[in-house]
């Protein structure tokens, strides 16, 4: 790949600034007010400050992406962060292309989910903390993309970890959404944990050739100094660092179950931002990972491996938003897998242009959910085109984009990653036949929950019909400029500008049968979805009898949370107890009251020697006498 | 101090002994006793130890044994046969005391291979000149120190047995 | 001015007898007084230490018992000093916090203040048998304050902590001991003036045995993964100052001990321990975090972080590299503040439903929002969430020893996912869910009393997390000279006598 | 002249006769004469040495044994006495007062 004069060039030209900083700083700013004065000046001057401080930012972020000087990047170095012995590391911020337009995604999207919020959250009354821990994810999620070195990186990584959990968990009187939040923290800290363990690696074999950083550009200058074998490892490890943050197949179990959290923190965290880390930080470190081609592999085959899979899992979810997320887990197995088979580019633009469709989607299902009165089983829904018009367009054109049907963003994005998997060096034609049959997939599932939610006839309760309203203004709108994005998304010229970075993209010439089929794949798809919901329901319910073991497989997620909890949790938990009541209390806290004891029962022993005869104390005193002459005799 | 006389000391010695442990009734051990005292003084008086000879017969022989009698007959004892009921005190005793005297003679008799001859004595050995003389020089201090130790001796006697 | 410091509180405590036994509110204030005045001298220490010198400030040495070569020898430098100022700093926070302790409350300050003298003289004495006496000083005032004032099963704990900790010193006493005879034997002349004592040549043989002696004792007190099992009894019979003292201070003592008589005195046996140390350490973290996930006591739960967390730090310093021992050196700090924090916490909600019991517990938020948010603070230094001072430390200590061996600091690593787990299950037990107790409702959120508490530590939580560089170039240079002596091979296989060097005069006082 | 070793000898077993009889016997007034017997045998040693050494001291020694052992007896008697008076008993077994 042309990826070598491009590197060269991308460090030619770093003008330092200072105004990044505001871009972390504003949200951070909404959190202490929110804190602090959020009670007090109640819902109204709430509902005011945290989406204007997003919006700041969001304008920041717009004036430095006008003066991103041409194939160069802007820093901001703050203070001198950590410093001991070797290791130097600054808090410093950096704006490239590849930063710019994430930071542009994240506050744009951002924004706009912090307006569909005020709406959502109307009738919460504990909105000052809800606000405040959304400022607090978009903080840390900039510190994440504007991060100039791993490290910083890192601490963005497990800050909207922490959000996250904290967003999960919101409504924290309801057990289960605590412990999903806790769930997704932990499965999370795995991937961290990961991450750590490359970043090590990183750090000392750098450190063997006398290079000792952790920033992207220096890494990037002397990337050389890293061997080939060690380069693969820190890549795995890196990855699996990513696959606990963008749920990858053997850490996605979280996101399923993050739902449980408000819908606009599933459509900002689940959706547009924080899942796309894992692919951030892939691209960031494109340089170390095109090293290794075997890392690559690994990431390609992992990446359509979750996109099938979930894919799957998502044809029979009966829970909006548990489709959404498998939809979003397999959205990512597309990105990684363009990632895996070289084409940086690609992959970031699908990331950019799921970002907008997927966070519609969401925002979509809430809505529904909303005016449903937060009833989330589609089985109990149906009919709503004609009472909520504006939802049902906004999520029909997402879905549209999401099936990749021509013209709209998905179609660019999605069909790219395909052919790329196809002509790069790297894919391979299995690939992307499993990609392609994915995509049909998608197109089917995506279309059946359009289907069954918004044709036919209401299936919900009485009482439930009758309330059924169009969402207020706050959240119609955002829903109507996220379909523009969808729509528009797809022409933004982003392969050129990111071309500095990942090198100049050249369309993939690659066979008509190959292009134009997973197009014809996903329309496919929808026209079956069509027949089976929307003409005759009765097909999908035999459907559904015929294969029943096969539905109930995929109903229930393949097993794989009973699996993780007998494998991983149960053995730890029961572990732990007998390593406490065994072996703490009975081994080690054993010998030390043993070693009391047996003192005590010595002592007992010499206690009946001391039984007030005195003769027999004169018996000792002779026994002691015989004992010294005999040492004299002998 | 020739053998012949040592023997005829040290035999009716050892049996006496052996007879004031061993009889029950605590006047035979007592009378016993005496007889040990008064073969000791002719023992010293072979040693040329005249004055404690004397001293012993008056002493020991003379007012100890003399206040054992007195507090036997005071406490009327009768004959006590049997020895105390602990076996397993006894036959410990009976082992030490069996390891005592073998360690002791073999101890002694090891010793007699390193043999010197009676130094010269000089003149006036053992009499009451040379003992008085020493008494008051060399031993002045022990000698007033022994003096007040029997001085609390008598008052503490006569505070216990007041009524 | 480091004299100044040890004997303040001693003298207050004297003069704290004194008092009439009813004025509890008047010697608290005394107490509080005295601890704070303590503090602002000890800032004296930071404000003028030069930290580009590596060997000791403000050093005082005066003849103690000339004849043994026994000098009341005291001195700070970059390690010591933040431990002090660490000490320093928690009293007045533990004194403040005890101010609901009724029973007997003069003798509590006066053990405290005692405890206090003791723990300074421990840090800051250069003399090995000054070292000793100010180590035994810090044993007494502790057992009585779990003896007095601990919990139902008090009496064990405390017998326990002494026992346990006693039995080491004593091996520590003999091997103290042999030192100031192979000085004599090797320069002529008895001493226990440590920098005298780093310069020893030491047999290999005998080496090992010395730091086996010194080890254990120390090992006890960490305390590595062994011989932990006092600290869950101490910690939960302790009353919640004892145990917020127990794990900020007392705890670092032994790994103190380790950075600054075991290692440089005896490098080669040093060298040799790596491996088992290491072993050790690593079982501790992950046999600390394990045991800690099942207790249903939140004092035990504590405890057992501890154990997982000065495993850590254990580990760092075992790695012999820069990173790795500031960043054991900064994780005792911030270990200080972090549990002691969360002692504190375990305290404040003790004192009001005097339980321990994670499932007497449920749904504070809703009862005690501002309680909750300080809570979800602390737990996040705690498990090293990046930006609080946890993070920094920890960080430094799996890079250090991942580089002195990769599988330490892979297991390591996993330490901190488990650390994240039990710290998560206790939060979500205890704060998040159903407020279904019936007591749990009429809890009161923190007192102003409390809240003035929670901020010193809170705001050293962030800046410790944030800006650690303060804290790192201080102790550079003299962790650069601990790892020089550490590094240097002295083991000679005889002793053979040397002509004594010119022993140094250091302006006597 | 019958050699040193020969009165060592007969005091030592003198000795132990007096230890036995302390050992064996129950009655105090018994095992106090046994302890008489034990000094004599002493004072026999000391006796026979001085004139084997040709010195008083051995003597002198003696003389204040006897000292000694007359105080003791006093003493001891009394104590007896007052045993007696209140226990009824002089037999060393039954007094275990000093047991802990």
């Amino acid at each position: 790949m042309e990826h070598a004069h491009a590197t060269a060039q991308a460090l030619s030209l770093s003008l330092s600034v200072s105004y990044l900083r505001y871009i972390p700083l504003f949200p951070l700013l909404g959190v202490l007010f929110n804190i602090f004065l959020g009670h007090r000046l109640g819902r109204k001057a709430v509902n005011i400050v945290s989406p204007g401080m997003v919006f700041l930012s969001f304008l920041v972020s717009l004036h430095a992406f006008w003066n991103l000087p041409e194939g160069g990047r802007l820093v901001d170095t703050m203070w001198l962060w950590i410093s001991s012995g070797t290791l130097h590391v600054d808090f410093a911020l950096q704006v490239d292309q590849l930063s710019a337009m994430m930071i542009l995604v994240v506050t744009g999207v951002g924004f706009l989910i912090h307006v569909y919020s005020t709406g959502y959250m109307a009738h919460d009354h504990d909105v000052a903390r809800y606000f405040a821990y959304l400022n607090l994810f978009t903080a840390s999620m900039l510190l994440l993309v504007l991060g100039e070195n791993l490290l910083l990186l890192f601490v963005g990584w497990e800050g909207v970890g922490l959000c996250s959990y904290l967003l999960i968990g919101f409504w924290y009187t309801d057990d289960e959404k605590a412990s999903a939040g806790k769930k997704a923290f932990i499965v999370n800290r795995v991937g961290d944990a990961g991450f750590l363990l490359g970043l090590f690696l990183l750090f000392w074999t750098l450190g063997e050739s006398n290079v000792w950083t952790l920033s992207f550009s220096t890494i990037q200058q002397h990337i050389a100094a890293v061997p080939a074998e060690v380069a693969t490892v820190i890549c795995l490890l890196l990855f699996v660092g990513a696959a606990g943050k963008s749920a990858q197949i053997p850490l996605y179990v979280w996101l399923p179950d993050a739902m449980a959290g408000p819908t606009p923190v599933s459509a900002l965290i689940h959706a547009a931002t924080m899942v796309t880390a894992g692919i951030y930080m892939i691209a960031r470190l494109n340089f170390l990972y095109a090293l290794s081609p075997t890392a690559l592999s690994v990431v390609a085959t992992v990446g359509a491996a979750t996109a099938f899979f979930a894919a799957t899992i998502g044809l029979v979810q009966t829970d909006i938003k548990k489709v959404l997320a498998y939809s979003t887990v397999s959205q990512l197995g597309y990105m990684f897998l363009a990632l895996g088979v070289g084409a940086y580019t690609a992959g970031v633009f699908h990331l950019m242009t799921h970002a907008f469709f997927k966070a519609l989607l969401f925002l979509g299902a809430g809505s529904v959910i909303h005016g449903m009165s937060d009833e989330q089983d589609i089985t109990k829904m149906g009919g709503l085109k004609s009472k909520m018009p504006v939802t049902f367009w906004t999520f029909f054109i997402a879905c549209l984009a999401i099936a990749g049907v021509p013209g709209l963003s998905g179609f660019f994005s999605k069909d790219l990653i395909l052919e790329e998997a196809y002509a790069s060096p790297l894919g391979s034609p299995m690939l992307w036949l499993v990609g392609t049959i994915g995509a049909g997939m998608t197109a089917f599932y995506m279309f059946r929950l359009l289907f069954v939610t918004f044709f036919g006839e209401n299936r919900a309760s009485h009482e439930v019909q009758h309330h059924i309203h169009e969402s207020p203004a706050s959240m119609t709108v955002p829903l109507a400029i996220l379909a523009v994005l969808s729509i528009v998304g797809g022409y933004f010229p982003l392969l050129h500008f990111l071309s500095p970075l990942f090198g100049e993209h050249h369309e993939p010439h690659v066979a008509p049968l190959i292009k134009y089929l997973p197009t014809v794949v996903g329309l496919g798809g929808i026209a079956l979805a069509y027949v089976m919901y929307v003409l005759n329901p009765a097909i999908a319910d035999n459907m559904a009898r015929g294969l029943s073991a096969f539905h109930k497989l995929l109903f229930n997620k393949y097993y794989i949370d009973e699996i993780y909890d007998a494998v991983i949790v149960r053995p730890i938990v029961g572990m732990s107890n007998w390593l406490w009541k065994v072996w703490d209390a009975i081994v080690i806290d054993g010998t030390v009251n043993g070693a009391a004891h047996t003192m005590e029962a010595n002592g007992s022993l010499l206690r009946l020697w001391q039984n007030g005869n005195v003769q027999n104390y004169a018996l000792s005193f002779l026994i002691g006498a015989m004992a010294i002459l005999g040492y004299y005799l002998w | 101090m020739d053998l012949l006389t040592f023997f005829m000391l040290a035999v009716p010695l050892v049996l006496f002994a052996a007879v004031v442990i061993l009889h029950p009734s605590p006047v035979y051990s007592a009378m016993s006793l005496v007889v040990v005292m008064s073969f000791l003084a002719l023992y010293f008086f072979f040693l040329d130890a005249h004055m404690l000879g004397w001293f012993q017969i008056i002493v020991y022989a003379g007012s100890i044994m003399v206040l054992f009698l007195f507090v036997i007959m005071l406490l009327n004892l009768q004959n006590d046969p049997q020895e105390h009921q602990q076996p397993s005190l006894r036959t410990a005793s009976r082992i030490g005391g069996a390891v005592l005297i073998a360690e002791l003679v073999f101890l002694f008799s090891r010793s007699s291979s390193s043999e010197k001859a009676a130094a010269e004595l000089p003149e006036g050995f053992g009499t009451v000149v040379a003992l008085s003389e020493k008494l008051f020089t060399d031993f002045l201090i022990p000698f007033e120190i022994t003096s007040i130790l029997l001085l609390i001796a008598a008052v503490g006697a006569v505070v216990l047995a007041k009524r | 001015m480091v004299s100044a410091v040890i004997f303040l509180p001693l003298l207050a405590a004297v003069l704290l007898l004194f008092m009439a036994k009813e004025e509890e509110e008047l010697a608290r204030r005394f107490a509080l007084g005295v601890a704070l005045v303590t503090f602002v001298i000890s800032l004296g220490l930071l404000v003028n230490f030069d930290s580009s010198k590596a060997d000791f400030q403000f050093v005082e040495r005066v003849p103690w018992i000339a004849d043994f070569g026994i000098h009341y020898y005291v001195g700070v430098d970059g390690i010591s000093l933040f431990l002090v100022l660490l000490t320093t700093f928690l009293v007045p926070i533990v004194l403040l916090a005890s101010w609901d302790v009724h029973s007997r409350v003069k003798e509590y300050l006066f053990f405290f203040l005692m405890l206090e003298t003791g723990m300074l003289g421990a840090l800051v004495a250069l003399d090995l048998f000054l070292f000793y006496v100010f180590w035994e000083v810090m044993l007494i005032p502790m057992y009585f304050l779990i003896g007095v004032w601990g919990g139902a099963r008090r009496i064990y704990a405390a017998i326990k902590f002494l026992l346990y900790t006693m039995v080491g010193s004593l091996l520590m006493l003999v091997a103290i001991l042999y030192l100031a005879y192979l000085h004599n034997a090797q320069y002529g002349a008895v001493t226990f003036d440590l920098l005298q004592l780093y310069n020893l040549k030491i047999p290999e043989q005998t080496q090992l045995w010395l730091f086996a002696a010194f080890a254990l004792s120390f090992a006890i007190k960490v305390p590595l993964f062994p011989f932990h099992t006092w600290l869950p009894d101490a910690h939960v019979e302790a009353p919640t100052g004892g145990s917020v003292i127990l794990a900020g201070v007392l705890l670092k003592m032994g790994t103190y001990g380790f950075l600054r008589f075991a290692l440089p005195l005896f490098p080669d046996a040093a060298h040799a321990a790596v491996p088992t140390i290491m072993a050790l350490s690593v079982i501790g973290i992950i046999y600390g975090a394990l045991v800690a996930m099942v207790q249903p006591d939140l004092k035990k739960l504590v405890a057992y972080s501890s154990v997982s967390h000065l495993g850590f730090v254990m580990l760092g310093m075992f790695a012999f590299n820069m990173q790795g021992i500031a960043g054991s050196v900064y994780q005792m700090l911030n270990h200080g503040i972090s549990t002691g924090a969360l002692f504190l916490l375990v305290g404040v909600v003790y004192e009001r439903r005097h339980t321990r019991l994670i499932s007497d517990y449920g749904g504070l938020w809703k009862q005690m929002p501002v309680y909750a948010s300080v809570f979800l603070v602390t737990m996040l230094s705690s498990i090293g969430l990046p930006g609080l001072n946890g993070f920094v430390g920890e960080f430094l200590i799996m890079l250090g020893a991942f580089k002195a061996n990769v599988w330490a600091g892979a297991f390591a690593v996993s330490g901190v996912v488990l650390g994240a787990v039990y710290m998560l299950w206790m939060y979500q037990r205890v704060i998040f869910g159903e407020l279904k107790h019936e007591e749990n409702k009429k809890l009161t959120d923190l007192s102003p009393r409390e809240i003035a508490i929670f901020t010193p530590l809170l705001a050293l939580m962030l800046l410790m997390g944030l800006y650690p560089q303060p804290f790192l170039t201080r102790m550079e240079k003299s962790i650069e000279a601990t790892l020089a002596r550490v590094e240097r091979k002295t083991a000679v296989v005889q002793v053979e006598p040397v002509e004594p060097p010119p022993v140094q005069v250091v302006a006597e006082r | 002249m019958a050699p040193i070793s020969y009165h060592l000898i007969l005091s030592g077993i003198l000795f132990t006769i007096g230890v036995m009889g302390v050992l064996l016997r129950r009655n105090t007034i018994i095992i106090f004469m046994a302890i008489e017997l034990m000094l004599n045998a002493v004072n026999l040693s000391f006796v026979a040495l001085a004139r084997h050494l040709g010195s008083m001291d051995g003597q002198l020694i003696v003389l204040f044994v006897m000292a000694v052992a007359a105080a003791e007896a006093a003493v001891g008697l009394a104590i007896i006495l007052m045993v007696f008076r209140n226990k009824e008993t002089i037999n060393a077994d039954e007094l275990k007062l000093m047991r802990w």
